[in-house]
C-alpha cells in the first residue's frame, strides 16, 4: 500500500495526474519538480522547514480528544487540530515548504489562487516573513463571502486580484492564476494551494502536508479505524491519509454535496491534471456549489482519484444543511469553531456513527483543517 | 501563389451567424481557419477569447452543434480548418471518437494548448488514425532538444506561440518570436532538410504591422484576439471580412519585402494547393 | 523579588489590591480563594489543566523570533505567540483554569465580562467545552466594533448579554458581571478575565497566566533584557512577567495612551480592588478610549500598581495611530497579524528601538497576546 | 411615639429641586433619609438607581455640590441624613477629609455598600473621629460569627440586605429577609442583651405590602428604586410625599397589628427622640 504513496513515476498516480499544460509552462513544471525532489532530499532545506513549522505556524498541533461528542455518538474521536496552526488552517504547511522552495530558486515574486481565503492568508503570510512579492486570485463570489480574509490579505501586504469570470470561485481563480503565471513564469513561483494541478504539485504538496498525518499518528494511543478529512482540492486529506495509508484504517474523504468531484464527477483534465472532474456530457467543467468556498470547486487532485479508483479510501458528501448544523453541534459540545470546509468531516462522522460506515466503537481520527473565524458572517447569516 | 500564410481564429458559435464570420474571412483570403470550440475554463486564453467562448457556451453552442454547423457549408470552404480546444473536450469522448468526429466534419488539423509533447500521445495517434493533423506548439522557453522533438511530432504546421502569457492583443510584438521562429527552422533543416512544415506564429498578434512582422518571423500568423474583439464589439461579417482584407494585404507586403528568403510552404504543408 | 509575586497575603500587593464588593460576595470570594488555594496546590488539578492547555489550547505556544524587525531595528527581538492558543489569545489560560475550578466547586454556570470579546470566546469554550452555562456581558459600543466575537460566542452556545450603561464598554460590562453575580452567587462562578478584581482574582489569575511567562523562560535561550506586553487590565502582562521577575530582566508594560491607569491614574477602589485608576478630582471614575476594545478600561489590577510603585516594572504608552501601524509592520515584516492589543507592545518596541529606552543590541521577549482577526473590520475602517 | 422606621433613599442632585423631593419625605413621615452621593460605577445598584446616578452626574452633581445644597436647608430638616455611596468617592479625598465634610454638612451617618467588614478599618476610624455613624451591612449569606462581628463594629442601624442581588423593586419581598432579621437580632441579644441598634431592611422594597412586611421582619425599612422610578417618571415632591405617606401608614398599621413583639428601638436609636 505504501507505494501507492510514493514519488508519482512522471507525475502519475494510476490512471491520474500528469501534466497538461501549455508549453510555456512546461519547462517550469519540470524546473520545480527537480527543484523540490532536490529541496526534500536535502536536510539543510527539511530542517529550516521544520523549524518554522515549529516555532513560527505552532507545530505540532494537538490531536484533541473530543469527550462529549465521543460519549454522545458512542464511538472514540480524535480531533487534529489544523485550526490551531498559524493563519487558522493547514495551508500553511504547503505554503511555508513552497514559499521556502521559491526563495531557493530565486524567485521574487508568488502567485496564489484561493477560494475561503485561508491559501490566500497563508500565502501572504509566508511572503512577508520571507520577503517576497504577493498576487493572490480571489473569485468575487468569494471576495464577498470571505471579507475578512481579504482584509487580512492586504493587511500582509498582498495583492489581491478579483476574477470576475465563469463562477467567481475557486475554479476561475486558479485559471486566473495559471495565466498569471505563464506571463511571469520566470520571476514568479506558482504556490498552488492543494493536491491539484500539474506534476509535480500534486506530489509536492501531498508531502509538504504529510505532517499532519504523521504527527497524528505518533501522536495516536493506536491506529484507528477509520481516519476522516474534508476534500476540497485535497490537501489536508492527502497530508492526513498519508500518514496512514500503510496502516490497516479506513481513508474516508467528505466532499460537498455541491462539489463532489469523486462522488458525482468523471475523469477528465482540469488545471493540469488528469483526476476526477465535475462536468458535463461534453466535458464542459461544472461549477460546484457549496456554503463553503474551500470546497467550491469541480476538481480534486489526482491521488485521491487514483486512491478513490483502487478502492484504498472512500468518498463521500454532505450537504450544506448538515454542515451547518456540525458547525454549531463541535461548538457546542467541544468548544470549537471550526471551518465550513473541515465541517464537512464532522457532519459525516455525526450522520454516520452507529451505522455500519461508522460502527459504535470505532476509533476516528478526523482532521480538522482550519478554525471559522472566516465562517462567522455566513453561520450568522444563516442564523 | 505561394503568400505568407493568414490564419484567422473565431471562435465557433460566438453568435448564430457564425458561419458568415467563417466565410467572410474565406473570402477576404485567409489561408486556414482556427476554429475555437469553445471550453469552460479556457486556460490560456485572454480575456477576448474567455469572452467570446463564454458567450458562445451560454448561447447553448457545443461540439456537436458546431460541427453539425461546419457540416452545414462544408461545399462552400475552400481553407481548411483547424480545431482549436482544450483537452477536457477531447478526453471526454475519447481522443478516438473525437478526432474521429472532427473528420466526418471535414476538419483538418487540432490544436490542443493544453496537451504537451509529454501527453499528446494517445491524441496524436488518434488524430493520425483519424485523418486529422495535430498540432503541436512551441515556446520561446522551450529547450532546443525539446524543440526538435515537437517541430518532428507537430502536423499540419509547427505553432509558435509569439511570447510568454495568454492570446490577447498587446502593444507590440514580442521579440521572441522572430527568435523561436528561427530555432524551428534550424531544428526543422536538421532534421530534414528537403522539406518542412510551415511556421505560423500567434498568440497576441494584432494590427497591420504586428501581422507583417510575425509574418516576416514565419511562414504565416494566426490571428485572433484581434478579431474576435471586433466580433465582440459588433462588427458584421462584411466588416470582419475588410479587416481581414486589410491584414492580408499588409501580410502580403512584407511578403514581397522579404521574398528572397521565403519558403516553398505550398509544397510542404498539406492545407494549401 | 519573587516575593513580589508570592501569595498576596489578605489579598494585598503592597497597598494594593484587597476585597472590596458588597458583603454579599465575600462569602463567595472566600471560598472561591480556599478553593483555588486547594486546587493549586492539587497535583490531579494541575495535571488535568496542563493536560487541556496541551491537547486542548495548542500549548506551549511557540517563541518566535522575529527576523526582519530585529534586523531592521537593531536589538533581538522574541514574540510569544498567544496569538496562536485556541481562541486566538492568552484568554484561553486563564478561563481553562477557572472553569475546571467552578465545576470542582460545584458550580453550574459562568459568569463573564468581555471587552474585545477575546475573554468572552474563551468562558463560551470553556462552558461548552466542560458543560457549564455561560453568560456574557459586554457593552454595547463593543458588541459593535467585535461582531465576530460575538458570533463566536453565540455560536458556542453562551448568551451574550448587551450592556447599555455608561460608556458601554469593558467598565460597564464588569459592572453588570457583578451585579449578576450577586443574584446567582450560589450557582454561578464569576469567571473575570483579567487580573483585577477582589481577591483571590488578582492573585489566581496571574498564577493561570504564569504558563505565558515560564514557558517563554523556558524557551528563551537567554535572560532578555527586557519584557515586554500590553496591559489592560494587565493578565498577559502579569503572567508574562511572572516568569522573569526574579531575573535582572526589566519589565515592560505598555497601555494604551486612553486608557491609562498606570500612567495617569491615581490609586482608587473600583471593581473590588484598590489600584491605580483612570478617575476625576472627586473619584468618578473616567472612561477610557481606545481603539483596541480589550484596553478600554479605566482600571489595572493590583499587582501593576504595586510592581509601579516599587518600581520593579515600568509602564508606559502608545497612541492609536502608533498602534495601527504597528499591526500593519509587524503584519508585513513577519507575517502575524496581531490583536490590536497585543500592538501597543509592538508599537512601543517600533518607537523606542535605539532610544535609551531600549538600546540597540537589546534583547527582547514580547508577548503577543491575541491575533488580530477580530480587528480586521476596525483596521478595515481606518485604512 | 415609637413605630417602625420608614427610610426613603434619594439619589442627591438627581434633579435641580431634589432639595424639595427630600423636604417632602421628611414631611411625609420619614424617620431618616438616605441621600445616594451619585458614583459612575455603582456596582450595587439596580437599573433604576444606575439611571438616577447618571442623570445627577450628567447634571454636574458632585459631593461638594450636594453637600452645600444640603447644608443650605440644613434649619429645615429634622430628620437624620444618612449618606449613601460607594468607596472610591470615599478614598479619593480620603477617609478623614471625606467624613469631616459629612458632618460639616451635617449629615449623620455614612453607608458604602462596597466596603465590607474586613476593608472598613480606615474609614471606620475616620467616621468615628468625626463623629459620623459608619452603618455596616449584612447579607443573607454572611455566617454567623462574621455577622455578630458586622453586628458589633455597625454604627447608627443595622443594614439588613434583604435579598441577593442589586438594589431595584422585586414582585415579592425575599423570604431571607426575616431569616436574616432573626439572626441579626440573636447576635445582638448575645452581645448586649439590654440595647441594640435598629435594623434596617433594605434591597428592592417596594409597594405597601411589601414595606409592611419587611416593617415586620425588622425594625424598619429602606426604600429607594420604587420611590426614585417615580422621580424619574416625572413625579412632582408632593406626589413622592403622597408615596412616602401611603408607605407611612401601611408601616403603621402593621407595626399596631405587631405591636406585641415590638422593640423599644427609639431608645437604642440615636436617630429618633
Ligand atoms: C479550512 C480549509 N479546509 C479545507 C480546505 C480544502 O482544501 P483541501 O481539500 O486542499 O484541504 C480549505 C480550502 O480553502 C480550507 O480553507
Ligand atoms: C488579545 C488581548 N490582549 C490583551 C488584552 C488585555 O487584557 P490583559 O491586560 O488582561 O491581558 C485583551 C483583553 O481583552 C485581549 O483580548
Amino acid at each position: 500500500m505504501s507505494a501507492l504513496m510514493s514519488v508519482p513515476v512522471a507525475g502519475r498516480f494510476g490512471d491520474f495526474g500528469g501534466r497538461f499544460v501549455p508549453e510555456s509552462l512546461v519547462p517550469a513544471c519540470g524546473a520545480l519538480a527537480s527543484a523540490f525532489a532536490a529541496a526534500w532530499a536535502d536536510p539543510d532545506f527539511r530542517a529550516e522547514l521544520d523549524d518554522l513549522l515549529a516555532v513560527y505556524a505552532g507545530r505540532p498541533t494537538p490531536l484533541t480528544p473530543a469527550r462529549t461528542l465521543s460519549a454522545d455518538l458512542g464511538i472514540e474521536l480524535l480531533l487534529k487540530r489544523e485550526d490551531l496552526a498559524h493563519t487558522g488552517s493547514h495551508k500553511i504547511n504547503n505554503v511555508l515548504g513552497q514559499a521556502l522552495l521559491a526563495r531557493r530558486m530565486g524567485k521574487s515574486r508568488l502567485i496564489a489562487e484561493t477560494g475561503a481565503g485561508q491559501h490566500g492568508v497563508a500565502t501572504a503570510t509566508a511572503a512577508a516573513l520571507l520577503g517576497l512579492e504577493a498576487t493572490v486570485y480571489m473569485g468575487e463570489r468569494d471576495i464577498e463571502r470571505q471579507q475578512l480574509n481579504v482584509l487580512r490579505m492586504t493587511t500582509l501586504g498582498a495583492t489581491v486580484v478579483p476574477v470576475t469570470t465563469g463562477s467567481r470561485t475557486l475554479k476561475d481563480a486558479t485559471n486566473e492564476a495559471m495565466r498569471a503565471w505563464v506571463a511571469d513564469v520566470g520571476d514568479a513561483h506558482f504556490l498552488l494551494g492543494s493536491v491539484g494541478g500539474p506534476h509535480p504539485y500534486p506530489w509536492m504538496v501531498r508531502e509538504l502536508q504529510r505532517v499532519i498525518g504523521d504527527e497524528a499518528r505518533r501522536q495516536s494511543p493506536y491506529v484507528p479505524d477509520v481516519v476522516v478529512a474534508c476534500v476540497g482540492g485535497g490537501s489536508n486529506s492527502a497530508g492526513t491519509f498519508a500518514g496512514f495509508v500503510d496502516t490497516p484504517a479506513r481513508l474516508v474523504g467528505v466532499e460537498a454535496a455541491g462539489g463532489a468531484a469523486m462522488t458525482a464527477g468523471r475523469p477528465g483534465v482540469v488545471h493540469g491534471a488528469r483526476s476526477m472532474v465535475l462536468q458535463d456530457a461534453e466535458g464542459q467543467v461544472a461549477e460546484a456549489e457549496s456554503i463553503a468556498a474551500g470546497l467550491d470547486y469541480p476538481g480534486i487532485g489526482p491521488e485521491h482519484a487514483h486512491l478513490g479508483a483502487v478502492g484504498r479510501a472512500e468518498y463521500f458528501t454532505v450537504s450544506d444543511t448538515e454542515v451547518i448544523s456540525a458547525v454549531r453541534r463541535l461548538a457546542r459540545a467541544e468548544g470549537i469553531i471550526c471551518a465550513l470546509e473541515s465541517a464537512h468531516a464532522v457532519a459525516w462522522v455525526l450522520r454516520e456513527a452507529g451505522t455500519p460506515l461508522l460502527p459504535t466503537g470505532s476509533r476516528v481520527i478526523l482532521t480538522l483543517s482550519g478554525r471559522g473565524d472566516k465562517d462567522m458572517a455566513t453561520l450568522g447569516a444563516v442564523a | 501563389m505561394t503568400a505568407k500564410l493568414l490564419v484567422p481564429y473565431l471562435t465557433a458559435g460566438v453568435t448564430e451567424n457564425w458561419l458568415d464570420y467563417l466565410l467572410a474571412v474565406q473570402e477576404a483570403g485567409a489561408d486556414a481557419v482556427e476554429i475555437g470550440l469553445p471550453f469552460s475554463d479556457p486556460m490560456l486564453d485572454g480575456v477576448t477569447i474567455q469572452e467570446s467562448s463564454d458567450r458562445a457556451l451560454a448561447r447553448g453552442a457545443t461540439v456537436a452543434s458546431i460541427l453539425r454547423d461546419v457540416r452545414g457549408v462544408r461545399d462552400r470552404l475552400r481553407v481548411p480548418l483547424i480545431a482549436f480546444t482544450y483537452a477536457n473536450l477531447v478526453y471526454r469522448p475519447g481522443p478516438a471518437v473525437f478526432c474521429r468526429e472532427l473528420a466526418d466534419a471535414g476538419i483538418r488539423g487540432l490544436i490542443v494548448p493544453d496537451l504537451p509533447l509529454d501527453e499528446a500521445g494517445e491524441v496524436s495517434r488518434a488524430a493520425e488514425a483519424a485523418g486529422v493533423e495535430l498540432t503541436l506548439l512551441v515556446a520561446p522557453v522551450t529547450p532546443d532538444d525539446r524543440l526538435a522533438e515537437i517541430v518532428s511530432r507537430s502536423r499540419g504546421y509547427v505553432y509558435a506561440i509569439s511570447r510568454m502569457g495568454t492570446t490577447g492583443e498587446r502593444d507590440a510584438l514580442a521579440s521572441s518570436a522572430a527568435a523561436l521562429t528561427a530555432r524551428i527552422r534550424t531544428a526543422q533543416q536538421r532534421a530534414n532538410p528537403d522539406g518542412r512544415l510551415p511556421v505560423l506564429v500567434g498568440f497576441g498578434v494584432s494590427g497591420a504591422a504586428q501581422v507583417a512582422e510575425a509574418g516576416r518571423a514565419g511562414d504565416g500568423v494566426v490571428v485572433g484576439s484581434a478579431l474576435m474583439r471586433r466580433v465582440l464589439d459588433g462588427a458584421t461579417p462584411h466588416d470582419l471580412g475588410a479587416e481581414v482584407a486589410s491584414l492580408r494585404a499588409a501580410l502580403d507586403r512584407c511578403d514581397q519585402e522579404d521574398s528572397a528568403d521565403r519558403t516553398a510552404y505550398a509544397e510542404v504543408s498539406g492545407h494549401r494547393g
